[in-house]
This record gives structure tokens, sequence and C-alpha cells, in this order.
């Protein structure tokens, strides 16, 4: 899959915990699997790390979406955490669509350490997302920007 | 799966609520029906079989006016499954189909009979005027 | 019903049972009733009122006083009695210092929406079965309670109260036909470009006063993140749109799942924010996704966000919303 | 003395907004009052005030002061003044106008405060006559008089007119630029309409409050007064009271680091917040009670004591109106001076 | 101000093949607070690892970055190398800038310029690290092992084995458990009895081991390495030290018409009773409830009988408190009540029994002395039926979801030994599926089939009539003939489903450990951690984890002492420092990080603060034992006021990545 080349490069924050996700990403690579640069990963010990403040942090400094991924529900390397990040993110995505901010900007997959592809092919189908809203204004700082 | 057959087969599973996938092959239901002799199709049959889509084979049977409705299987089957919903959709798909009742009020006199219990009439009701 | 708690809080406070009490004292207006603590029963007699205008919920004063020596009597209104729960839930309030007495209510009036109807130089306001007269510089007039009402009690979810010590007057229902959900769920059905321009309209004109906030019972922390300069989101002034949206939802997603509902936010708020609807948002997810719940009501169940079902909806239903 | 219809207002707005940036009192989509940048078909707030005060002409809720661009190691600072151009202020009433000469004796003052005085002297104020006071106002108690409300062009509005008085050169100017639409008369009917209002005032609530019992020489007795712990008790500690009065001036200077740059700005403070003036050592006010007697102290005896007996307060009665819990100025005046009476 | 080191790896050709290493280190050299900055081949390589060392001593780095590949691949590498050079190993981060740049951009300008960016990010991030030092805390060389089943015997044992103290608490007056219920084990047909009491006697002669029967857990505090717990030694009335296990009393009691319960109550015992002629300890214990002179004080035989003067009705309930290192779970299981089958007839005739029924009246110490007789009117049945899947595999409310395992094995063994014993009984076993994954366990079902003539039906029963004549009419469905069997049967047996002992959940509250929806104790990983709890310290043996049978749960019970063993080797433990940290001043107390927390690591005191104007005030504070933290951060999110923060993951760390990657 190729995102169509056009002016606008999205900046896209994933934060990907330890266990999982973050290794599953590393397998995208160690199987040289292609997905856009614009995404730039944060590593956190766990999905439910990831506090709202940092979702909200990225966009006002001009993020244009945003990503968490963690283990699938039930193998969390914490037994319980990516439970209390999925009621967490719902409840916050759902927030920001009744806000009117986009709700194609944010999600949540759960990837596995052995799903390479499926890390891949989820970067590669959220960049092409983004890259369709454009840029993120309903939620960005102005002061923020350059 | 042809479309219509698709079709039909999602009209039962609708009209029924009924997950047939939920379904693990253990025959309680056939087991426990009172009506197993008379029919061709039984009810773990049943359930099979609308998960495979042969749904014209079940109208095509006698087997689906023989359920005598008394969820015995929806009451004991492990999984959930009731089958006797299912066949009450069968029933209710087939009256859609022909566009009218199985049984016209006018015939029913000539089938009652003495020794007919009150509540099998009103089974009989609910079966065949669908 | 005024001289009732007159009555009892003195004879509760001259046996010795309580130290001090928690009520509302008479303002200049009639409708400018000020929340505040008596020590005897003079103070009592002087200046106690429970008026159509005791819209304010005491539950919040009582993580101060509940410190004190002696025990605390406090007043609650069946909404105010719910976030009291709640304090005690999360062990803000000591429950063992706090003589909670309950007290019926019919609905508050709203001061604005009286002078939304045109009111002008109101001197004194007087209220008899349901119907509010108004002595104004400019003549007098009269209201029906029912329609000058303050949001939270318009769409009243209850006038059951959750936990008492004493009741006095008479408990009440839950209201059967509460739709306070309504207008979330009008929003929901617009378009995401018509909420962004309502609620855009709405939080532009926030003046970060942080009334809302320091008026929430559920905003009881020693230090708000928004105040602490280490948090890296101290914010005092409203400097960015970004900035009243990241207070608003954060406030709002801080206190999700343990919001009673008690309306306290939009009562205060000077710019008339209907800041209810982003907590009744939460409330109405919660319900919705991960089964009733009410916060305050009982002292055991898990607050939703701290607590989960292996089964719980994925995020991916927010994207779901709105297609057929 | 000038008078226009009440029907031709659209008209004098229109042009005066050809001219220059005008401000007008309107109603948002919820029903509170502020001041508007005038457009067609945008009309004047039957609401006897705005909520938020005039004062943010002049000393904005936030405005930045200076910026620094950062690349790799190095810094470098950029002035981010905006040259302010001409505006016009319709309808602000006497208390408000009374409090830009508050304000001034703040900013204007040495050091002279270059971003507010650069406003200060752009801005033209029309004021209006109060014909309906509310309950809460008490501008009487400051000797302010809301039957002449001052500014550059002082107005009332009457029997379908609006009666414009220019008092000051830029009032002139302004009368000048508008002059098409205005006819010259007499001022007759003006004054009657301040013995109406002069009548009115009478009648209000807190017509009889007065300032006496504070002011400069006051400080020790009212510092010290075991009444503030009652008085301070249910304060919320909210920002509200402040940010909705047109004298409150303080504020806090705090930076935003961009991720690119640093951006230097001002911003309203609350003496009512835990964290003002806070420093290295911690907050010199520790309890609420403090914080509370400083915003009134502030008001009655301090500001007083420093500025020639002139009271901080214009008794607008938006703190009146707008305290989450009715707690406000004139139940601390009251309170405070109960024994002495 | 920090002075911070930037290296960067590249990793042959594998990093600098997409991406141009110089500009990465010449961009990043530009970056506040950095003073070194150089590429290298193979950093990880000695002489990479030189030049980090060489660097962090020349230019007194206080934090290096090495934008290299993956922190999961060689971060403890870069960890021991900044060690080494006397920097805290925690002051380094990684930039992974091969599995996350250079594998999977083809376009050297965006791989470099995100290299750059990942790179801005690590030097953001460490620039707000502090130097951390695991904490040590220190181990009780002792263990307890809550369930004196199979499962617990051999943790015990093996424990005890490895040199270190181990007690057992049972809640019953005899260890044993299940086991010594049962008749014969499968595949081998050999006797439960034979080998399970000689472990049991070990248990009792091992010096290492001490048992409390009759007792429960009560309280637990404290965290792994350091447990404090009470256990209530519930009131026998006899005492333990003199009671020689005679047997005495349990003959001359008059009160006789005592529900045997390890018989299931197919016959009946005394007031005062040893469980069976094999218990341990072999202590007399009287049942208060029926009991007479407990009950209205008049009787007094025992004790009048009793040579040792061990009879004490005056005997309360005691508590004591231990320490210990590590905790086993072995609680075991119970078959499911079948009150809810109507349909099998269980409540109404007493020739439809269970299993385990059935495995006491096999049993030569049964009710009938092994013989296998109807238990409603003594006869010899001549037709079973047996009825797999009896509330196993259900979703109907009534059952249980899972398959509870052991139930076609034991089947096909109670099948075998009752065509074996009784050749003239035909025996029909009503199946589901026959499931037997285990060494010799499919051979064993067929040989049930082929050589003893059970008859296996796939189908299920759907009632089962009991008769005026005493027969119990079998209606069922034989799948494969397509026809509805009708069996006229003496005896019906049918396999209950297992489910956790009913003290598991409160156990489980006490211990933080996690436990599914059924009540199972949940393993920190379900495959590579199959005998350890998430709580540290606390670990599971048998069947308390989930169904198994003997062999599995043996060597579940071995697995889970090695762990013990391993953990009780340790003279300390050494913790993980990227734990949580509460903010006393800051911590509301209101409890929403302990409800996240999953190992029960955060506890709450009132603790004194000054408060303005020389006060005092009494706070409810968090604090977090390091010991027990796993740092996963769900408290961090818990808690509104920010009280809560995660070292080397803290707020500000993680939002100054998120700045520097949006910037």
């Amino acid at each position: 899959m190729q995102v169509n080349n056009t002016e606008f490069k999205p900046k896209i924050v994933a934060f990907c915990c330890n266990w999982c996700s973050y290794a599953g990403a590393d397998l995208a690579g160690t199987n040289r699997l292609q997905y856009p640069a614009d995404v730039k990963i944060i590593r956190v010990p766990c999905s439910c790390r990831v506090n709202p403040i940092f979702i909200l942090r990225a966009f006002q400094r001009g993020a244009d979406g945003v990503i968490l991924c963690g283990c699938h529900p039930g193998d969390c390397h914490y037994t319980t955490g990516n439970y209390y990040a999925r009621r967490r993110m719902t409840l916050l995505f759902s927030m920001l669509d009744y806000l009117g901010i986009e709700k194609e900007r944010t999600r949540v997959e759960w990837v596995s350490a052995a799903e390479g592809a499926k890390f891949a092919a989820t970067m590669n189908e959220f960049v092409q997302t983004v890259t369709k809203l454009g840029r993120n204004r309903k939620l960005e700082d102005l002061r923020c920007r350059k | 799966m042809d479309r219509e057959t698709n079709r039909v087969r999602e009209q039962v599973l609708r009209m029924s609520g009924v997950n047939v996938l939920k379904c693990m092959r253990c025959g309680k239901c056939s087991g426990t029906c009172p009506s197993y002799e008379e029919m061709d199709y039984h009810p773990h049959e049943f359930v099979y079989m609308v998960e495979k889509g042969e749904i014209d084979k079940l109208m095509a049977s006698e087997s689906v006016y023989k359920c005598l409705t008394c969820f015995a299987c929806v009451e004991r089957c492990p999984r959930g499954v009731e089958p006797a919903k299912l066949i009450e959709a069968v029933r209710l798909e087939m009256v859609r189909k022909q566009g009218q009742n199985r049984l016209k009020p006018d015939r029913i006199p000539a089938l009652l009979d003495e020794e007919l219990p009150q509540q099998a009439i009103v089974t009989a009701m609910r079966k065949y005027t669908k | 019903m005024q001289e009732i708690m007159k009555k009892r809080a003195s004879e509760l406070l001259l046996d010795g049972t309580v130290s001090r009490v928690i009520g509302w004292k008479a303002g200049d207006f009639v409708y400018d009733i000020t929340p505040a603590v008596f020590e005897s029963a003079e103070e009592i007699e002087k200046d106690f009122v429970y008026t159509a205008f005791c819209g304010a919920n005491l539950s919040k004063y009582l993580v101060k006083e509940s410190k004190k020596p002696g025990k605390t009597l406090v007043f609650l209104k069946p909404c105010d009695s719910y976030s009291f729960a709640q304090l005690v839930k999360e062990h803000r309030v000591n429950r063992d210092s706090v003589y909670a007495v309950a007290v019926e209510c019919r609905g508050k009036a709203d001061v604005d929406k009286i002078r939304d109807c045109g009111v002008k130089g109101i001197c004194g306001i007087s209220e008899e079965n349901g119907t509010l007269t108004v002595d104004t510089v400019y003549g007098d007039k009269t209201l029906p309670l029912s329609e000058v009402m303050l949001e939270k009690c318009a769409s009243c979810k209850t006038r059951k109260h959750a936990v008492y010590d004493e009741l006095l007057g008479e408990e009440g229902e839950e209201v059967a036909d509460c739709d306070r959900f309504g207008k979330v769920r009008e929003l929901e059905s617009m378009t995401p470009e018509e909420r962004y321009e309502f609620w855009r309209g709405e939080l532009s004109r926030c003046i970060r006063c942080n009334a809302c906030r320091n008026v929430c019972p559920a905003c009881t922390c020693e230090k708000c993140v928004f105040d602490n300069d280490n948090s890296g989101i101290a914010q005092k002034a409203a400097a960015d749109s970004f900035e009243e949206n990241m207070f608003h939802i954060i406030r709002a997603f801080h206190v999700a799942g343990r919001c009673t509902d008690c309306g306290e936010c939009t009562r205060v708020c000077p710019q008339k924010i209907p800041l209810h609807l982003l907590n009744r948002k939460f409330i109405k997810d919660i319900n919705e996704l991960y089964g009733d719940y009410q916060a305050g009501a009982d002292p055991d169940t898990r607050p939703p966000l701290t607590d989960f079902r292996t089964t719980d909806a994925e995020p991916s239903i927010v994207y779901r919303r709105g297609e057929k | 003395m000038y008078r226009i219809p009440e029907q031709n207002l659209d008209r004098l707005f229109s042009l005066t907004a050809e001219k220059s940036k005008l401000y007008i009192p309107a109603d948002t989509a919820a029903g509170t009052a502020q001041f508007m940048p005038w457009k067609e078909g945008l009309k004047l707030t039957d609401a006897h005030n705005t909520v938020r005060s005039a004062k943010d002409f002049f000393f904005p809720q936030t405005e930045n002061l200076v910026g620094f661009r950062v690349e790799g190691k190095s810094i470098e600072v950029i002035d981010v003044r905006e040259e302010t151009e001409d505006f016009v202020v319709f309808g602000v009433r006497a208390c408000d106008v009374r409090s830009f000469s508050i304000l001034d004796k703040v900013f204007l003052a040495d050091p002279v405060d270059t971003y507010y005085k650069n406003r200060r002297e752009h801005g033209t104020i029309l004021s209006l006559a109060c014909n309906m006071p509310e309950e809460t106002c008490f501008c009487g108690t400051f000797g302010i008089d809301c039957a002449a409300p001052g500014g550059d062009v002082q107005m009332w509005q009457t029997d379908g007119w609006f009666y414009l008085e220019p008092l000051t050169e830029k009032g002139n100017a302004y009368i000048d630029t508008v002059s098409s639409l205005l006819e010259e008369c007499g001022g007759e009917a003006a004054a009657e309409c301040r013995r109406a209002i002069d009548a009115v005032k009478k009648k209000l609530p807190l017509a009889g409050l007065t300032t006496e019992g504070f002011g400069g020489d006051k400080m020790a007795e009212l510092f010290d007064s075991e009444k503030w712990g009652e008085l301070a008790e249910a304060c919320l500690g909210c920002g509200t009271c402040t940010f909705v009065c047109p004298t409150c001036q303080c504020y806090d200077i705090r930076d935003f680091n961009t991720g690119h740059g640093i951006s230097r700005f001002r911003c309203w403070d609350s003496c009512m917040y835990s964290d003002f003036t806070k420093m290295s050592a911690g907050q010199p006010r520790l309890t609420q009670l403090e914080r509370f007697r400083q915003r009134f102290m502030h008001k009655l005896v301090y500001f007083p004591a420093n500025n020639d007996g002139e009271f901080g307060c214009v008794g607008c009665g938006r703190c009146l109106s707008k305290c989450p819990i009715s707690m406000n100025i004139v139940k601390v005046m009251k309170n405070l001076t109960e024994g002495d009476q | 101000m920090q002075r911070i080191g930037v290296f960067v790896c590249h990793c042959g050709t594998n990093i600098a093949g997409t991406v141009d290493v110089k500009a990465v280190a010449e961009a990043l050299k530009s970056e506040p607070g950095v003073v070194f900055s150089t590429e290298y081949q193979y950093m990880c390589s000695e002489a990479g690892q030189n030049i980090i060392k060489n660097a962090i001593r020349e230019h007194q780095l206080t934090g290096v970055v090495i934008c290299s590949c993956s922190p999961r691949m060689h971060e403890a590498t870069f960890r021991k190398t900044a060690s080494a050079a006397g920097l805290n190993p925690y002051m380094v981060e990684i930039a992974n800038i091969r599995e996350q740049v250079s594998w999977i951009h083809k376009d050297m300008k965006a791989g470099t310029e995100k290299a750059i960016i990942l790179g801005r990010a690590a030097i953001a991030k460490v620039s707000l690290n502090a130097p951390l030092i695991p904490g040590e805390s220190p181990v009780v060389k002792r263990a307890l092992v809550i369930g004196g089943g199979i499962a617990g015997i051999q943790t015990a044992l093996d424990i005890a084995d490895a040199g270190f103290e181990v007690d057992i608490v049972e809640k019953e007056p005899t260890i044993g458990g299940k086991m010594t219920q049962l008749d014969k084990t499968f595949p081998t047909l050999d006797c439960a009895a034979c080998i399970l009491t000689p472990k049991m006697v070990d248990c009792a002669q091992n010096e290492k081991i001490r048992i409390y029967s009759y007792s429960e857990v009560s309280e637990v505090k404290g965290f792994v390495g350091n447990f404090t717990v009470t256990i209530k030694k519930k009131a026998r009335y006899v005492d333990e030290l003199k009671c020689t296990g005679c047997g005495e009393c349990t003959e001359k009691c008059p009160q006789k018409k005592v529900p045997n319960a390890f018989n299931l109550g197919l016959d009946n015992r005394r007031a005062i009773y040893i469980p069976f002629a094999q218990a341990v300890p072999k202590v007399a214990t009287i049942d208060a409830d029926y009991c007479n002179m407990l009950k209205n004080g008049k009787c007094g035989v025992c004790a009048k009988v009793c040579g040792a003067g061990a009879i004490d009705y005056k005997q309360k309930d005691s508590f004591i408190e231990e320490r210990y290192g590590a905790i086993v779970v072995a609680t075991g299981f119970n078959p499911i009540k079948l009150d809810a089958y109507e349909e099998y007839g269980y409540k109404q005739s007493k020739d439809v029994i269970t299993s385990l029924e059935l495995e006491r009246l096999m049993n030569a110490a049964g009710p009938n002395g092994g013989t296998l007789l109807r238990p409603s009117d003594k006869t010899h049945p001549h037709t079973i039926v047996f009825v797999q899947c009896v509330g196993s595999r259900c979703d109907d409310g009534k059952g249980k979801s899972y398959c509870s395992k052991i139930c076609c094995m034991y089947t096909a063994k109670h099948a075998m030994l009752i065509r074996e014993k009784y050749p003239d009984t035909e025996v029909y076993v009503f199946y589901i599926d026959v499931r037997t994954p285990g060494k010799n366990f499919d051979e064993f079902y067929r040989r049930a089939v082929e050589e003893y003539g059970v008859h296996y039906i796939k189908g299920m029963v759907g009632k089962v009539a009991p008769q005026p004549d005493g027969k119990l009419l079998v209606q069922g469905s034989d799948l494969l003939a397509d026809e509805q069997l009708r069996v006229e049967a003496d005896l019906v047996v049918l396999a209950a489903a297992i489910e956790p002992d009913k003290t598991a959940r409160s156990l489980g509250t006490m211990l933080t450990a996690s436990m599914d929806t059924n009540d199972f104790f949940t393993e920190a990983h379900p495959k590579l951690r199959p005998v350890e709890s998430p709580t540290a310290g606390i670990f599971l043996s048998g069947v308390c984890q989930g169904p198994k049978d003997i062999p599995e749960t043996v060597s579940q019970a071995g697995a889970a002492a090695s762990k013990v063993i391993g953990l009780l080797a340790k003279d300390k433990l050494t913790c993980n420092p990227c734990v949580a940290h509460s903010d006393e001043m800051l911590c509301n107390g209101c409890s929403a990080c302990e409800k996240v927390c999953p190992y029960g690591a955060i506890t709450y005191s009132d603790k004194e603060f000054r408060g303005p104007n020389r006060t005092t005030l009494i706070r409810r504070v968090a604090s977090v034992n390091d010991a027990v933290c796993q740092g996963c951060g769900a408290c961090t999110v818990a808690c509104p006021s920010g009280a809560m923060d995660l070292k080397g993951f803290s707020n500000s760390q993680i939002m100054a990545e998120v700045d520097a990657i949006c910037k």
C-alpha cells in the first residue's frame, strides 16, 4: 500500500506498549514491512500508561493523528492494564467525537509481538486515513504552529 | 450459498434471534424431544441445517409441524441455542412465503375432538396460524 | 421546612451532638444565598435560610469541615447526598464525623433565568405553591417556579437521598420521566461540524475563572493538575482555544465515573456554559457501554474507570457511531 | 448636544465601523451579553451590562509580550507587539468608564505600561446612561453618576432618540466622523432623562451603602477584623469575581513553550487563586482567608491609601450577580461595618 | 544542566544503508544539552562500547542517547556500558533507528529525517531522566502452601526437599484432599490411596514441613519475600498434641447419625471422627454441629473414654501469625451442585449419582466395602448409564462454560472397572466428544471400548425419568445412528463439572491475586509463566488455576515449588527501579490507584503534614511498595491529581517525547 504523494505529510504519534506492540513494530522492521515515516513511536510500559493528557498534548503540538497500540485484551503483560486503557480511550475518543473533532484521528489497535504485518498494515491504513482528513486544525494550539 | 438461500437464512436467524454457531453438536435437544419419532429432521439437525442454509429441505418437511413447541430443547440446551425458536422462525418464513396460514379457521372444527386437551389447541393455534 | 430545619439544627447544636452546622445563609436580595458554617443556635436563628434559592451543594465543604473536632451537621438535598456519598467513598470525607440531614427538595430557582424573563432590579422574591412573586425596582412580577428552575433541577433525576442520618420532610421518589440526556442526544445527532461549532461557541466564552472546578464536589484534589507547574499542563488563562478544550476535556475526564451529575458546574458558570453536557456525555457513554452507573449511589461498587469487563466494547465503537 | 433617532442606530454603527473598529454590547447565543465587534445585523443587547467588563479593551485577559525563537542552541528575541488600530466602544456604562481611570492609575503611572497605553490611546469610549439600573448596582456609593456616564462621548437613550454629548478631543473627533447622521439639539431631553434616572437611583436597594469606615486610614483595624474568617469560609477560591471585575488589574507573566520557541505572555491573575504571587519561598497568603481579605482590603483600603482616596471599586455589581456562592464586596462592606453603626 | 552524549550506530549497512548517520550525528549535535555526538560502525561491539565509555569519562556526560537498534535488543548492553563508565545505567535512552527507521523506510531523506526526530525525542527524554537505583528487599526463607491436596502436598515436599521450611494450611481435619476420596487412578488403574498416603506420611514426618490442619488463612499482609499471614486454627475440641488417633472416641460417641462427608453423605459417622484411617494428622475432631456436649452440654462420652485426656470442649479458634517469603495457592476444586439440572433426576432418585459418589461406592473403604450396589435398594446394577459434560461446556447460565478436562478419562476408568468386576453389567457412555490428550490416554479409552465392551454413544441424554419399578428411563440421542435411544438403567452416573473451591475468591482478594470470571486464579502469563500469579510472590499449584488431572497437577506442583525455591534461594530481591511513586503532597487518598493496581502494591496511611499557619493536617496518602510494583503505570492515569508518576516513564518524560516528535 502506498500513500498518495501529496504535499501534506501528517504527523502521527504512536504509543506502543513495551511488551507486545513495540515488539510487533520491531518485527515489522525485522520483516522489512514498509509503512510511512510519518509514524513516530513512543515506547510506554503498558497501554494503561497512556494518559489522555498525552494524546491531547500531541494534538496541541501539531500531531494530526494519535494511535495507541497495546497487547490484545487478555494478553496484557500486567494482566489488566489494557482493559483499563480500553475504557479510558473509548470514553476519551467518544468525547472528542462529541466535541466535533474528527474521530478518525484517534485510534486504538491491539497488536501482539507476533503481528508485525498487522502493525505495518495498521500504520499504512491509519496514515492514509489521517492524510485524507488533512491537517488537524480543530485541536491544535495556534501558538505551536511554526 | 446462493443469495436467496442466504437471505432466507439471515431472515430465520434474525426472527429467531438464535446463534446457530453456539451449537456444539451434543444432541441433547434430540435426546430430550418428545416428538422425535414423528420427525424426519430432528432438533439438532434443524440447527445444523439452518447453519448450512438447507432451509428449503426443512420447509418441505412435515417436521416443522411435528414440533410441539414444548420448549424442552430450549430449556435443556447446554449452549443456550434454542432450537424450538428456530423451528418457529422457519414456520413463520413458510407462512410468509405462501402468503397464508397453514390452517384456515373453517377447517378447525372438523379437527377438534373431545379428548384434545385445551393446551394442545392453544399450542396448535400458535403453530398453525402463523 | 426552613423552620423545621432551624429547630432541628439548634437542638443538635445545643445537645452537643454536632459542633457545627453547614447550611445556607440569607443575603441581601433573597436570591444571593451563601453557604455558611453556623456554630450556635443564635446564628442559626438569625441567618439560616432554606428557600427556593438554596441551589448550592454543601457537600464539598465537608472536605475541610469534617476534619475539625466534633461532628459536623450538613444539610443535603437529594442530589447533594450523592456527592456526599461519593466523597465518603473516596475517603475525602470522614463519614463518622458527619451528621447528614436529608432535606426534601422540589427544585431550586435560577435567578439568571428570572432575569432572562426580562425582570430587572429584583428587590425581593417570595414563593408560594410553586409561584414566585418578584418585587422589583420597576414593579411586581409573578413567575411559575417550574419555568425558572436551575438546569439541574429542571432535569432532576431523583428526589430520593443516597444516604443520610436523619431525614427532615418527606422522602421523594426517583423522577421516572427524567430525560437528562435529551440535549446530549441532540448533539450526538448533529454532524461533527455542527458539534464543533456548538462547542466552540460555548467554550470560547470560558474565562478560566475555575468556578466550575472549584465548586465541583468531585474536584477536591489537593492540587489540581492545572494549577501545578510541574504537571506540564498548568494553565492560568484560556490563552488559546486548545487550552479551553484541554481544560474542559481533562476536567470532565478526571471526574468521569465519579461525577454524580449534581449540576453545580453549570449553575456557577458566569458565562452560562452548559458544562453539564460534557459530564453527562461521559455518564451516558458509561451507562450505555458499561451498564448503568450512578456515582455516589452506593459505597462499594468500583467506579467504571477503575473497573473493566473482559467483554467491554472496543474503542472502535466510537467510529461505528452514526453509521447505519 | 447631538441626537440621532433609534432607527438610525444601524447606520451610525455602519458609518463608525467604516472608519475604525466598533464594539457594541450584544447577546451571545447563550444569552449572555458581551462586547462584540459590530457587523451587519448585530443588535444592541437588552441586558443592563455585559458579563465581562470593558477593561478587556485595554487590559486583555492574555497578551503576548515578547517571543523567543529557539534554533538549536541559539535564541532570538522577537518583538510580537502589533500596531493597534483605532477602535470605538459603544454603550459603556458609567461604572466601567470610571474603571478606566482606576486602571490608568496603575498602568499609566511610572513606569508606564506601554502595551496598555497604546490601546488606551487608540480607543474612543461612547458611554450610555443607565435608564434601568439593576438592584445590584451601587456605583453611587463611589460617587459615580450613572445618569452622566462620562467617557469621550456620553449618551442618553430616551423617547426614541440617542442623545450624544462629546466630552473630550477624541469625542469631538468621533462626532465629526459621524456628523452626517446627527442633528444638533438642546440639552433638555437629556436633562429630563437624567432626572428620571436620579429618581430611580433613590429606589435602588443599595442606595444607602456608603464608604464610611473604609479608606487608606483604616488599615490596621480592618486587617485585624475577626469577621474575615466568617466572610471567607464559603469562598471557593475561584476567580469569577476578579475576572468579571472592571478594576481588578493583577496579572501574571508566563512563558509558553511552543516547541520551537517561547512565547512570553501575561494573563489575568486572581488574588483568590492559591498560587497568586507564589514565589520560590511559597505563597505569602496561605489560606483562603488571607487571599479573600487581600482582594477586599486592596479595593477598600490599600488602593485609596495609594491613590488619593480613590476606591478600587466602581459598584458595577458584577461580582454580586456572578459569585457562585453569592459572597461579594457589598456583603463584606456591610458586615465589616455592622457594629459601627 | 545536562551534558548529553549522542552515539549513532551504523549497524554495518543495516542503518547506514538508508539513514545518513553522519547527518544524524551532526544534526543532533546542535540540540540543547548535547555536548558530544558521534557515529560508529557497531556501537554494540567492544570498540563501540569503548567509544561510549571514553566519551562519558572525557565529557563528563550526564546522559547518553544511542541511536541504534531496538531497546529490546541492546538496552541492557548499553546500560551496563554506562554503568561501567560510572554513569547511572538509567541515564541511557535509545532511539530505535533500525527496526523503526532504516528497515522500513527505503527513502534516505525520509529515513534520515525520522531518525533525527527520534534522536531528538530520546534527547528530550534523557534530559529529564533521573538516576535510578534498584531497591532491595530481604527474603523470609519460608513458604506457605494453602491447601493440602495432592497439589499442596507435592509442592510442600519439593520445597522442603530443597531445604526450606514450609507450612501447609488445610481447612479439613486431614490433608490429602480430593484424591483421598478416589478409588483408582487413570490411566494406570493403580489405587489412589496407595500412591497418595505415603506422600501424606512424608509430609507429616518431614522436619521442614508443618501442617496446620483444620485451619484457614484469615489475613495476608506484606509483599513478595515478606508476607505476614494470619492463620486461623479452627477449634476441633481435641488437643492435637495429646490425641493418639486410637479411635476409641469415634467408636463410643453416641451420636451416630452424622452424614459422613468423606463418603459424600452416602453413609453416617459419629460426631467425633477421624475422616479416614490414613488421615494425617491422625487426630480426632468433634463436629460441633452434631455434638450433644457442645450443643446442650449433655454427654461427655468421648472425654470419658479418651485415655490420653485429649478432649477439650472449651477449645476456641486460635490465631497464629507467621511470616513467609512465598505463598503457594493450592485450593483445589469441588464438583458443582447439580440442583439446576432437573432433567437428570439427581435430586429425585438416589440411583442418579455423581462420579465422585461412584468412586466412594466402589472404594473398599466406602459405604459398601467396595461392592457396587445401588444406593436405593442395595442391589447390583445391571445397566449403568454414564452422562458426560454435566454442567461442563454449558453456556446456559446453569453450568460452567469450560471443559472440566478430567471427566472423559475417569468415566472411561469407571466403565472399565465396572466391566471388569461385573462383566454382566451393560455400560453406556453418552458423550459429546471424548477428549484424551495425554500420555496413554487415548489408548486407555480405546481399551474401554475395544476390550471391555463399553457402549460409547455419541449424543446427549435429554432426560432421566425414574420409573415406578425403580428403574431409570434414560432418553437420549444417538447422533450417529440418528435415533432417539431409550435405555432402562439401574444406575445413572453424572460427570459433574468441577469448579474452584468456594474459599478461592476470598483468598484471591486477600492475596490481591487476580482471578478470572470462573474464580480460577490467573497466571502471570498463560504460556510462559503458568505457575506464577501476576502478584509477585504468589504461586499457583493444581486445579485452583484451571482443571487438571493428577499427573498434570503433580507436575505443576513441582514447577511451582521450583519457582518458590528460586525465590527463597535469594537473600535479597532486586526491584525494578522503574516503579510508580506517589507524591504525598499531591495525593488525595481517594484510592483510585489502589483499585487499578493489579499487584496490590499501593497502600494507604494517615500521615501528618504541616498545614498553613503552624497547623497540623492529617491526610490519607498512598505509598507504593517498590518491591511489589511492576511498573505498568495504570495508577498514574487513574490518579486525577497527578500524584502518581512512573519512574523512567514519567509524565514529563513522555510529554517531552511527544513535544519533540510533534515539533
